[in-house]
């Protein structure tokens, strides 16, 4: 078992971990964390496939990394839009839920200028 | 030599494999955001030593960013989380 | 079985513990703690596989910023914890948990069945890095050989911010995003922004100056720098400017703005879009990545500061 | 030569690495928050400090090697003053939930 062997699991299981977290865990803060436990499966099997591209003098195949770090940066934004979407549903209907059934209780606007 | 320094990689990460199991445990969230600090000591110990075992000298590098920043999240827990309790006044008001 | 290989497995199951933590445990304060101590220890793994540039990204976003954004949004959402609603049933646990672990055994599969010899774009990258004048072959990637990924990517951070920004109720339109924070000018968090900042806005310029040559770059400086930024504010030393603001829109896409304008240069002057000539491309990068750093200092900073909240008022410390 | 830097090495990493066996027995053992918050920051870094003593002989130039002391020194600033800052938040939350 060498380096890739090892981390290639591991990531594979990260991803099978974040995929029954998005389905499984009600609160949309879960989803959103478990989302981006599967996107780091994801970026880490980039990681693993690019070790196995190492040449002399380069460790790594720098292409996946290069996609990864353009994910990395892609994926946080994606986590702060949805987080600022979560947060500003709390601020208007109260407790933030995606139960569709869920009694919303108006709360006033309380943002003053 | 770096037989040594695997092997103490691999015992910093166990001690801090153990902080975790413990800190992560809590009963209160002080104690939960612990681990950030934990990880800001004993992570970047367990990094630098790999950086020269691996013989990957940015290593180093990426020790250094997690020094300046393994800090926030405790900062942001402090800030956000306990701004009802005017905690040091470093309490964020939410509205003006 | 090696010492190395022990102290990978060790490593692998130590994240894998706080990934199974950060899904199964009930709180979601616990779970947030969890995944922030899981994003600045992956950043071990990715030094271990050799991948230097991507584990400075990782500790600076996965590590740094996502844990502000991350342990923030839990905070503020903590009074809905006690309406938690009712956990799924058991039988869409029970189909979730079948597909995760289809999807990991045929991941898993794939690792282990991976071909030999590995395909690898590495030497292609060595043989044409004279183009660039640049030694990092990653840079070289991300700056030249795929700069349309890198482009397209201050894009979705311009989106970002929009769809972040749109958010504002109409009341606050144009004001300053987030909340006004106060500190003890004299206590312990002021004090600590005074002392940290200006040695972070060093380390930011220095990781994204080595990149040329070592890894580092835009992305990782310009994150050191968002946090940075992010500490004075906390602290109170500094605000977040209103986002009606001109000269801000204007750092805000002068990223992918400068970007497609060289794009559109090369399609002019050279053989295609974004093609540099050989002679120009070490300016015409490091002039690129200077606009980047900032737009993407500045864009993250604003990521996490939130939508608009207050009235654009002048701010008195 | 190198065998003297070797030993150094050794030697201040095993001690390192004693003060991080000594911090998570402080974790698993003490009673409260802020007895834990004190075995964390106070041993840990002690630990860190050691680690970078021991790498320092290891180090290729120079500028590595103030890389590293400049690693151990931010590690101390920022234990002592976030440590202040959970102690604090701690107390003020009473039986901090």
């Amino acid at each position: 078992m060498g380096t890739v062997t090892v981390f290639g699991l591991c990531a594979a299981a990260v991803v099978g971990l974040g995929l029954y977290g998005v389905i499984a865990n009600p609160q949309p803060l879960r989803k959103i964390i478990a989302f981006n436990l599967l996107g780091s499966g994801v970026f880490l099997l980039f990681g693993v496939i690019g070790r196995r591209g190492a040449v002399a003098g380069i460790g790594s195949d720098p292409v996946p990394q290069a996609l990864v770090i353009t994910g990395v940066v892609v994926a946080f934004s994606a986590t702060a839009l949805a987080i600022a979407l979560l947060l500003r549903l709390f601020d208007t209907a109260g407790p933030a839920t995606l139960d569709s059934d869920a009694p919303t209780r108006p709360r006033p606007d309380r943002f003053g200028g | 030599m770096t037989e040594f320094l695997t092997a103490a990689v691999g015992f910093i990460l166990a001690m801090l494999a153990l902080g975790l199991v413990s800190i992560l445990r809590g009963p209160g969230d002080a104690d939960r955001v612990m681990a950030t600090q934990l990880i800001g000591t004993g992570g970047i110990a367990a990094l630098l030593l790999l950086g020269t075992v691996a013989g990957v000298p940015a290593a180093v590098d990426v020790a250094l960013t997690l020094a300046l920043l393994a800090t926030f999240a405790s900062i942001a827990f402090v800030k956000k989380g306990l701004s009802r309790f005017e905690a040091d006044g470093t309490a964020s008001t939410e509205n003006e | 079985m090696s010492i190395a290989t022990a102290f990978e497995i060790m490593l692998a199951a130590v994240l894998l513990g706080l990934g199974i933590w950060t899904i199964v445990v009930r709180e979601t304060f616990s779970a947030t703690v969890g995944f922030v101590a899981y994003g600045l220890l992956v950043a071990l793994i990715w030094v271990r596989l050799d991948a230097a540039d991507v584990a400075l990204t990782e500790a600076a976003i996965g590590g740094g910023l996502s844990g502000v954004l991350l342990l923030g949004a839990a905070a503020r959402l903590r009074d809905a914890e006690p309406m938690a609603e009712a956990a799924p049933g058991k039988l869409l646990r029970a189909t979730a948990a079948a597909l995760s672990v289809l999807t990991t055994a045929t991941l898993a599969g794939t690792v282990l069945l991976l071909p030999d010899p590995a395909p690898s774009l590495a030497p292609a990258s060595v043989a044409n890095a004279w183009a660039t004048g640049l030694s990092n072959p990653v840079t070289n990637v991300l700056m030249a050989f795929r700069a349309m990924d890198t482009m397209l990517e201050k894009v979705v951070l311009v989106l970002a911010i929009v769809g972040v920004w749109s958010l504002a109720p109409d009341s606050a339109w144009g004001g300053r995003p987030g909340p006004r924070h106060r500190a003890d000018p004299y206590g312990v968090l002021a004090f600590l922004a005074r002392l940290l900042s200006p040695v972070g806005i060093v380390v930011g310029i220095y990781v994204f100056w080595t990149g040329a040559n070592h890894p580092g770059g835009a992305f990782q400086g310009g994150a050191i720098l968002a946090s940075m930024w992010l500490l004075a504010t906390m602290a109170g030393l500094a605000d977040a400017p209103p986002v009606s603001s001109r000269p801000l829109r204007l750092i805000l896409v002068a990223g992918s703005g400068l970007f497609l304008i060289v794009g559109l240069a090369g399609l002019l002057f050279g053989a295609a879009f974004l093609s540099y000539a050989p002679a120009l491309a070490k300016p015409l990068i490091l002039g690129i990545e200077v606009a980047m750093v900032l737009t993407i200092a500045t864009t993250l900073g604003l990521l996490l500061s939130g939508a608009p909240e207050r009235s654009a008022e002048p701010w008195a410390p | 030569m190198s065998l003297v830097r070797d030993m150094i090495s050794i030697a201040a990493v095993s001690a390192g690495a004693f003060f991080f066996l000594a911090g998570t027995v402080g974790l698993l053992r003490f009673p409260d928050t802020l007895t834990r918050l004190h075995a964390l920051t106070k041993a840990d870094n002690l630990g860190l400090g050691l680690v970078v003593l021991g790498l320092l002989p290891q180090a290729d130039s120079l500028r590595d090697a103030l890389k590293l002391v400049s690693i151990w020194l931010l590690g101390l600033l920022a234990g002592a003053t976030v440590s202040q800052l959970i102690a604090r938040a701690a107390r003020q939350g009473g039986s901090i939930r």
